[in-house]
């Protein structure tokens, strides 16, 4: 994706990174794609099996490599292909909430969201909203900053390391 | 509001056309290709239901049934192979037995004057129509125009001719005829 | 060749309403070997009106003509599509029911059993005589004419006497006036119908059909529309020009019968006579496409 | 772990279990059997049969296995390409030992019966040796005589020698013989000249070969009804009136037109499509008066996917009833018709005239109020009927046809024929679509195998892989293939600036891109890359994972790799679909997304896949009539079946049904089956129970019943759900249901009309409300069967008093495939039929004691009708079983929004759950007839076969691993675990993971904090590697 500094509107170009759970959420995406509903190009995608599987240390690590935002989707609460998987999704993501909101990247930059297998309609839309949101907050204060300096860029490792494995 | 009765106008009408009227299934297919049905009160799928629904009176007081064209175009086409315009012939048969009188007066007036001609001349004269029709119709300047280019244009013929053993056509007449000519 | 005499069958409007087809007719089979032999004391068939109104007659009065054919024994020919119509109609109700068949007996006073042939011309021409043996006979092109067939009704409805090759898309008309050397316009609207049955009772009605007609084959590129039925050609021609100023299109589309066509590639005398008689002069046309001189 | 692709390849360390049948098969019965016809039917049950452990010979009369399914470009409801769901099974087939495949073939001669029949076959030369040709297609484009080419339903001009279409199976290029040159004239021989493997053989020559099988599946299909016989529509004269199915190929990427909804005439735009419906179907002027169930639902969808194409189009269909009965269909239609733009004309289209000078098409047509409309449109599409092509096929194998020519089946099993050891699936039994046609597949499959247990895995051949190369410690060597997919992906992206990029990524040794990366030739061009650039790692750009990721592991291993050092990049639903309009964004987004997966890639590990036993018996929940076929299905095939029931009594709602539409006799059928089930050796039946507890996976479940005698443990490998459904309660006072006795449901009525017609002596006039429960917001699916029954039992009234007034009151009348003969017997009969909106629902009142309907008949202008009547009666809907809300977690299968169980994949898996070892039969599923509903239950019993058949089960890969050295011993992973697959070695102070229950979700990793627990396949490395790939700049 090509990172034109600016867009039309006058908005940072963003970046969005969004972890799928195979089951419900990125077959949510793929009947997106089926259905031919047409969403923002900012977002990425990773597989995982389960949105459970998805860690802290997942998400702060794009945040330090300069990410503007991260989606989570999982399947609905009671529908995990793993009985409980977003259970726990749903419980580590108020810990990786905090710790953002510590380092100062506030909570408009993370979402998490149910996405089911027929949802092909939620996932554009959760995409097309949370884009809109995520350029509403800007490009990230982390990118920005080493964008000034490239210095900076080692800074933010250094910070981040003790959150990190 | 139909208030339908269970009359036996179906089986009348299959008995007499020999149509399996109840096998229609309203795709209304017959309206949309009858070339009159803009002018028709009842459409011919509508009569098909109306005959359902037993409404005689209102089928025979139709405009319909007289403004039907006889074209066929709905029976070709009918995919439960009603003959439709035979349908509408029966009702209009139906309606001459009962007396009843056709809602479209000009076109009763027109087919008595031109039957009123064969029976008279065994064929048909055009002035012998258009001149009776006129005068049942009391329509008397229309298409006056008209017949003034088909005189000169040699279209009408003053003199008529006629089938010499005339006795042998009104026999034919009389021993069918219904409606009074 | 297979035998070409018939019985012929004009019916009223040939010495009528449409006496350039029925002159154009008997030229062209003259011409070409069919041999008409008239019906003795033919009656009417009773046309739309009979069967409107009774059963029993619209069978009966071409009953009586059948009957008549039967003495004199050779298949029938007819060229007016109504007639054609009826009589076919007729003969496959008297030859399929013979409680059908005895009642027209009775009231005819003759037998109505003719196990001939109804033909209409037309079919004859395409499959009897045949486009090589007519090729033979041709003499003028007729360049210049750019008309669309129309077969309305009769022709095709019911498909039980359909004398053409297909009820919904007839070309039997289309290739003979091709083979004339005429410009045929293809067009969707062969078989639809103007309303004849109509024309004088309802002529509010009838001014719509045929417009809407006229408009389509003018639409489709025509400068003349080629009728096999004398009632079409009437209606198609009376009410093309509105008595009333009901229309702001005013067509002026010559009608002519396919037999004045084929008599006028034929170089048969008379052409210009049978020409006379319609209500909209084709002789600007002929005149326009060099086809006849005055 | 199972992907929710359907993998139906016989695992290589897997034995099969004989069977040890109980059915009429004998010792001399041959473990082959016959599949004739290689359509979507074809290939199911030739799948479904190597599974279950026989050899397949598939036939097809032309030069291609895939039926019309092929030509499809999308598919209702779900709107999955068509082509996309199919080639991963084309590939399966074309590469299974154990298929053997017969292309320009024909069934000649059967002789035998019944377990042992011999077979000749005709097999005409294809003139291009299929061992030697490539598919390269340099000889297509040297032969000059052309001819229209079916696959485009002869939209197109191709040459005579050329591979069918692009993932055709076999993948070989053919000499279509009619006009060529050197075959007729000895002239000529361009393409022998140019073809570089000397594959073009002309001296081949027509061959018959004898084979011996020991049953027989009929698989033809049909053919599409000539639209020409509808001459009043202009087809063949007009250049913009095209059929259905030529739509189809309009529509398709691969298509005559690339895709792109152009008119005939001129290629210009299209903006108003008109479709005709019921072309040759529900028409007995040309005398087939049969419903062809599809083309409802086909218009709908080629109305939205041409409109997906272009915004612009404004489609219109013109419809007598709009039968979207299917599940997911009504809301199909209703999205359709509220949501996107298509518009639904309730009438018939009299003709299509074309004008002049512009070509376009005049449809004539009335409206809702009665105006006479006509209108122009730039194409008009003809939705024909389907018509059966059965007569010689039927004629040769000696098996009777129905009254419309389709092969007659038995009323209960639709895929019984005539002849014994001879089975129908698909159109030839009669009209439907492709998830029908896969139930009867594996039904079909399921009948076939069941007289030849014994020959089980006789003729199977284990498929031999090359060993697998070692790559631990080699360098990543990463051939990265981007996917053109025709013009999905290349319409939008510009993939040769992907190929480059990937080129310039780091391991990335070879980078190149294909038509259709799931194509049988690409599997071919992959091996050979694999080996001629030493590559050890692969990465392709193409679809989703989700279907396709199967098909390219399966080649990674024939290739000599493991399977698992394969990764994809999904740049198409995830990115040419929907960024369609944004070219230069989807192509960078498209290097990210490559980026990504080469990323990964390069720290792909091989895996190992675990072995489970599998123990060799089912259990069957419901013991309606669904369960009970499924459990005689499989204890006659030998295997011991627990079947629960939580009645006193088996039968479920076919206790309460007399007659099927047909007249078959329910009750003596019932009591028939409830006898078999009552006295079966191998099936242990537990009445007025339920279950409790599900434990386990697939080969290895352990539940818990709950019965009158307390807790019963059984051990099973697989679970068929057949739950089944209930009839729609009316709501108190609904239409006076409840408070007037004389308002009924269909139900009663049936029971009185056969066990107590004295009660309906009296009544003269019956009134029938459809779509009572279903079709409303509350319930927006329709119930399917409701609108047979109504003609069933309206029938039955008229039968006992032909004079009875009979009216039903109804939305569309939804008499699918033969029940519409019944529809029409009905009318002929005089049951009046009354049409009403949804906004507009009949009344029932209340008239000095007197009950009187009062309803507007929008047939005829929404005039009122007011009926006096003796009766009224409600078609109640089917509802979802509410205990399946229940049961669902408890064997982790989701339910639909209707309370229905959701299969695994509406089209092509329709007894399947992504759950592996869990199938679903009958009402449970979603509303259907009886003979649909045992037809599934068979289904259902070929599918747990394919299981329990086999001594193991193959479990993935993907499971969690503990490093030892790194583990704290902190438990956390333990605890976590819902399957309980970690234990906690207490002696080394380690968690410990059974592969054999992990389940690979990966959850117990996110919370080791020591990092020691890893998610193989999805280590934090690798996820690592595509989070730094996504972030930084290309
Ligand atoms: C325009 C159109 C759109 C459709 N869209 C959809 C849709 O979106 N969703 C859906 O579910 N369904 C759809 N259908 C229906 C779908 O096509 C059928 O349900 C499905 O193809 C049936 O598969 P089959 O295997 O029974 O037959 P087929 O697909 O017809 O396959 C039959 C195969 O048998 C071969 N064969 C024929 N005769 C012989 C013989 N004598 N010997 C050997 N081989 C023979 C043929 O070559 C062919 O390969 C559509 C149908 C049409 C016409
Ligand atoms: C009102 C109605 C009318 C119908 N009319 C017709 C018709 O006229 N013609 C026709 O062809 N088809 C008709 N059908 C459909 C037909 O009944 C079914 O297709 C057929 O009976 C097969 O049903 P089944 O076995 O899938 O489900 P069911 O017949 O519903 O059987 C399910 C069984 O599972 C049992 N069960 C449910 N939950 C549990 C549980 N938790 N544990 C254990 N057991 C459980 C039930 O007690 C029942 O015995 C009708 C259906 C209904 C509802
Ligand atoms: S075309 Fe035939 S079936 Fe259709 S509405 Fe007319 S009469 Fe009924
Ligand atoms: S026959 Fe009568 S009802 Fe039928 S299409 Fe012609 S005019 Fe209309
Ligand atoms: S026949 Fe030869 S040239 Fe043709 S596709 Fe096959 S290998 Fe290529
Ligand atoms: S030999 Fe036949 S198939 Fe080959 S190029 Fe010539 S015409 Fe085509
Ligand atoms: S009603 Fe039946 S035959 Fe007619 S279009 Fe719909 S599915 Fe096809
Ligand atoms: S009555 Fe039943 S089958 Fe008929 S349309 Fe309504 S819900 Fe569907
Ligand atoms: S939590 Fe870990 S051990 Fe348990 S199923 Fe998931 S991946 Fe396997
Ligand atoms: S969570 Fe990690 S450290 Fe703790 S027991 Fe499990 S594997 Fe060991």
């Amino acid at each position: 994706m090509s990172r034109k500094p600016e867009n039309n509107n006058g908005k940072d170009e963003v970046k969005i990174l969004a972890f799928l759970c195979n089951w419900c959420s990125y077959a949510g995406a793929d009947l997106a794609g089926v259905s031919r509903l047409q969403y923002p190009p900012n977002v990425v995608d990773i597989r995982v099996m389960c949105s459970g599987t998805i860690s802290p240390y997942h998400v702060l690590k794009a945040f330090q490599m300069g990410i503007d935002g991260v989606l989570i989707a999982g399947c609905h609460i009671g529908d995990c292909h793993y009985i409980k998987g977003n259970y726990m999704t749903y419980k580590r993501f108020q810990v990786i909430r905090d710790v953002l909101e510590f380092i100062g990247i506030g909570e408009d930059r993370l979402r998490l969201e149910w996405v089911s297998a027929a949802e092909g309609e939620k996932f554009a839309e959760v995409i097309r909203e949370f884009t809109g949101q995520v350029e509403q907050a800007g490009a990230s204060p982390l990118r920005t900053r080493w964008e000034e300096n490239p210095a900076n860029r080692e800074r933010i490792r250094k910070a981040f390391k003790p959150l990190l494995p | 509001m139909i208030n339908a009765v269970n009359s036996k106008l179906d089986a009348e009408l299959e008995g007499r056309t020999g149509q399996k009227v109840r096998a229609c299934y309203q795709c209304k297919k017959c309206s949309a290709g009858c070339p009159v049905a803009f002018a028709m009160d009842l459409l011919p799928h509508e009569v098909m239901k109306m005959i359902s629904y037993g409404q005689r009176e209102r089928l025979l007081a139709s405009s319909t049934i007289w403004l039907c064209a006889s074209c066929e175009t709905c029976t070709t086409r009918c995919p439960n192979e009603i003959d439709i315009a035979g349908v509408m012939d029966g009702l209009r048969h139906i309606a001459i037995e009962s007396g009843v009188e056709p809602s479209e007066r000009e076109v009763g007036m027109m087919h008595r004057s031109f039957l009123g001609g064969i029976k008279l001349l065994g064929r048909t004269n055009e002035p012998f129509l258009i001149g009776g029709y006129k005068a049942m119709t009391g329509n008397l300047f229309d298409d006056m125009g008209l017949g003034a280019v088909m005189f000169f244009k040699r279209k009408i013929k003053i003199l008529p001719r006629t089938v010499k053993n005339r006795r042998a056509v009104r026999r034919v007449f009389k021993r069918t005829r219904k409606m009074e000519v | 060749m297979t035998d070409l005499t018939f019985s012929y069958f004009p019916g009223c409007s040939q010495s009528g309403s449409a006496e350039e087809f029925g002159l154009s007719t008997e030229a062209v089979c003259r011409a070409l070997g069919i041999e008409l032999a008239e019906l003795p004391d033919w009656n009417c068939c009773g046309a739309s009106s009979a069967h409107m109104t009774d059963d029993l007659l619209s069978i009966a009065l071409p009953g009586r003509n059948l009957a008549i054919a039967r003495e004199e024994g050779k298949d029938m020919l007819t060229v007016c599509a109504m007639c054609y119509s009826r009589m076919k109609i007729a003969q496959a109700r008297i030859l399929g029911d013979e409680a059908v068949a005895r009642e027209v007996e009775e009231v005819v006073g003759a037998d109505p059993r003719f196990r001939g042939e109804v033909r209409h011309l037309l079919d004859v021409l395409v499959n009897d005589v045949a486009f090589p043996e007519i090729r033979k006979w041709l003499r003028l092109p007729l360049a210049g004419l750019r008309a669309v067939p129309y077969y309305g009704c009769l022709l095709v409805r019911p498909p039980e006497v359909c004398c053409c090759d297909s009820v919904e898309n007839p070309t039997d008309l289309d290739r003979l006036l091709a083979l004339l050397g005429v410009d045929v316009r293809p067009w969707s609207f062969k078989t639809d119908c103007c309303g004849g049955s109509l024309s004088l009772s309802r002529t509010d009605i009838v001014e719509k059909m045929v417009n809407k007609l006229l408009t389509r084959a003018e639409e489709a590129g025509a400068n003349c529309v080629v009728t096999a039925c004398p009632m079409c050609a009437a209606n198609l021609e009376m009410r093309q020009k509105p008595g009333k100023l009901t229309f702001k299109v005013l067509h002026k589309l010559p009608v002519l019968y396919f037999t004045e066509l084929l008599g006028l590639a034929m170089g048969l005398s008379g052409v210009e006579e049978w020409m006379k008689s319609h209500i909209i002069d084709p002789m600007p046309l002929m005149r326009e496409t060099k086809l006849l001189s005055h | 772990m199972h992907n929710i692709n359907n993998n139906n390849q016989i695992p290589q360390n897997d034995t099969l279990v004989p069977g040890t049948s109980v059915s009429s098969g004998t010792n001399a019965s041959v473990g082959a059997v016959m599949v004739v016809g290689g359509g979507i039917g074809g290939i199911q049950a030739s799948l479904d049969l190597v599974e279950m452990g026989y050899r397949v010979y598939l036939v097809d009369s032309g030069p291609s296995i895939g039926g019309v399914m092929g030509q499809l470009d999308k598919t209702f409801p779900t709107n999955d390409c068509s082509m996309c769901i199919l080639s991963p099974k084309l590939v399966e087939v074309g590469s299974s030992e154990n298929i053997e495949l017969f292309t320009l073939s024909d069934v000649v001669g059967v002789e035998g019966e019944e377990g042992d029949f011999t077979v000749e076959l005709r097999v005409r030369p294809r003139f291009v040796d299929p061992e030697k040709c490539t598919g390269c297609g340099i000889c297509t484009e040297q032969c000059r005589v052309k001819v229209k080419d079916p696959y485009d339903a002869d939209l197109k001009r191709t040459p005579l020698i050329r591979v069918p279409f692009p993932q055709a199976v076999p993948g070989v290029a053919f000499i279509d013989p009619t006009r060529c040159l050197y075959l007729l004239k000895g002239k000529c021989g361009e393409c022998k000249e140019v073809c570089l493997a000397d594959a073009v053989d002309f001296e081949q020559k027509e061959r018959t070969d004898t084979l011996r099988v020991g049953s027989i599946v009929m698989a033809p299909g049909y053919r599409p009804f000539d639209a020409r016989i509808k001459a009043e529509y202009g087809y063949g004269v007009y250049d913009n009136v095209v059929t259905s199915l030529e739509f189809e190929r309009i529509l398709a990427a691969n298509g005559p037109t690339g895709g792109h909804v152009l008119r005939r005439s001129d290629g210009g735009p299209v903006r108003k499509l008109a479709f005709i419906q019921c072309v040759g179907s529900r028409d007995t002027s040309v005398g087939n008066s049969y419903c062809s169930s599809v083309c409802c639902m086909y218009a709908t969808k080629q109305s939205l996917i041409a409109r997906e194409h272009q915004r612009d189009i404004e489609p219109s269909i013109f419809f007598i009833d709009m039968r979207s009965y299917g599940k997911g269909f009504e809301e199909y239609y209703r999205k359709a018709s509220r949501e996107q733009g298509v518009r639904y004309v309730r009438c018939l289209a009299s003709y299509a005239k074309e004008l002049r000078p512009s070509g376009n098409i005049l449809i004539g047509y009335t409206d809702e109020d009665g105006n006479a409309v006509e209108e122009e449109f730039d194409l008009v599409v003809l939705s024909v009927g389907i018509e059966p092509d059965a007569a010689g096929l039927a004629g040769v194998l000696g098996v009777a046809l129905g009254e419309h020519g389709f092969v007659a089946t038995d009323e209960f099993l639709t895929v019984k024929t005539s002849r014994p050891g001879v089975y129908a699936c698909g159109v030839v039994e009669g009209p439907k679509d492709i998830p029908d046609t896969v139930v009867q597949a594996s039904a079909s499959a399921d009948m076939a195998s069941a007289g030849l247990g014994a020959a089980r895995g006789e003729l199977i051949v284990h498929v031999e892989h090359p060993p697998e190369r070692e790559v631990v410690g080699e360098e990543p060597r990463i051939g990265a293939v981007i996917c053109r997919c025709g013009t999905n992906i290349g319409g939008v992206v510009d993939v040769p600036a992907v190929v480059e990029y990937a080129r310039t990524l780091p391991n990335v040794v070879f980078a190149d891109e294909r038509l259709y990366a799931c194509s049988q030739d690409t599997q071919e061009w992959i091996r050979d890359i694999v080996r001629e650039h030493g590559l050890n790692r692969l990465m392709v750009a193409s679809c989703t994972p989700r279907t396709h990721q199967p098909l390219f592991r399966d080649t990674m291993r024939s290739a000599g790799l493991n399977k698992y050092l394969f990764e994809m990049a999904n740049i198409r639903e995830h990115c040419s679909w929907v960024h369609m309009n944004l070219p230069d964004e989807a192509t960078g987004k498209s290097k990210h997304l490559v980026k990504m997966a080469v990323g990964k890639a390069a720290l792909l590990e091989p895996l190992q896949e675990g072995v489970s036993p599998v123990t060799p018996r089912a259990l069957v929940i419901g013991g309606g009539g669904a369960g009970m076929t499924a459990a005689l299905r499989l204890g006659d095939a030998g295997f011991t079946t627990y079947l629960v029931e939580k009645e006193l009594e088996l039968g479920g709602n076919m206790r309460h049904i007399f007659r099927t539409v047909e007249g078959g006799d329910v009750g003596a059928y019932l009591e028939e089956l409830v006898g078999k089930v009552s006295s079966h050796g191998n099936i242990e039946l537990f009445l007025d129970s339920t279950v409790d507890v599900v434990d386990g996976y697939v080969g290895k479940f352990h539940t818990t019943l709950s019965t009158p005698g307390g807790p019963v443990e059984v051990d099973h490998g697989v679970v068929v759900v057949a739950t089944g459904g209930v009839e729609y309660e009316p709501k108190e006072g609904e239409y006076f249901f409840g408070r007037d006795e004389r308002v009924i449901t269909q139900a009663e009525l049936e029971r009185r009309i056969h066990q107590d017609p004295g009660s309906l002596a009296g009544v003269r006039d019956v009134v029938m409300i459809q779509c009572v429960g279903s079709r409303n917001d509350e319930n927006p699916y329709c119930s399917k069967i409701c609108c047979t029954v109504a003609v069933k039992n309206a029938l039955a009234l008229k039968r006992l008093n032909p004079d009875a007034g009979v009216h039903i009151c109804y939305r569309d009348v939804r008499t699918y495939g033969f029940a519409e003969d019944r529809y029409l017997e009905a009318r002929e009969r005089g049951v009046g039929f009354i049409r009403f909106d949804e906004d507009e629902p009949p009344e029932v009142k209340h008239s000095f004691g007197d009950l009187l309907l009062k309803v507007a008949d929008r047939n005829v202008r929404g005039e009122e009708v007011s009926l006096g009547c003796d009766l009224v009666v409600l078609s109640t809907g089917v509802a979802a079983n509410p205990d399946a809300a229940e049961l669902g977690p408890k064997l982790k299968v989701p339910l639909s929004a209707d309370g229905f169980f959701l299969e695994a994949h509406v089209k092509l898996r329709p007894v399947d759950f992504a759950t592996d070892g869990v199938f679903v039969a009958g009402l449970a599923h979603y509303p259907k007839t009886i003979g649909e509903s045992l037809t599934q239950a068979c289904a259902a019993a070929a599918r747990a076969e394919s299981v329990l058949c086999k001594e193991n089960v193959v479990t993935e890969g993907v499971v969690a691993w503990v490093d030892e050295e790194v583990c704290s011993g902190c438990r956390q992973c333990v605890r976590l675990c819902s399957y309980e697959a970690i234990d906690f070695d207490e002696e080394r102070g380690v968690a410990v993971v059974n592969s054999a229950l992990c389940k690979g979700c990966g959850a117990c990793t996110a919370a080791c904090t020591s990092g020691a627990n890893t998610l193989l396949g999805f280590k934090q490395d690798q996820i690592y590697a595509q989070i730094e790939a996504a972030c930084n700049p290309l």
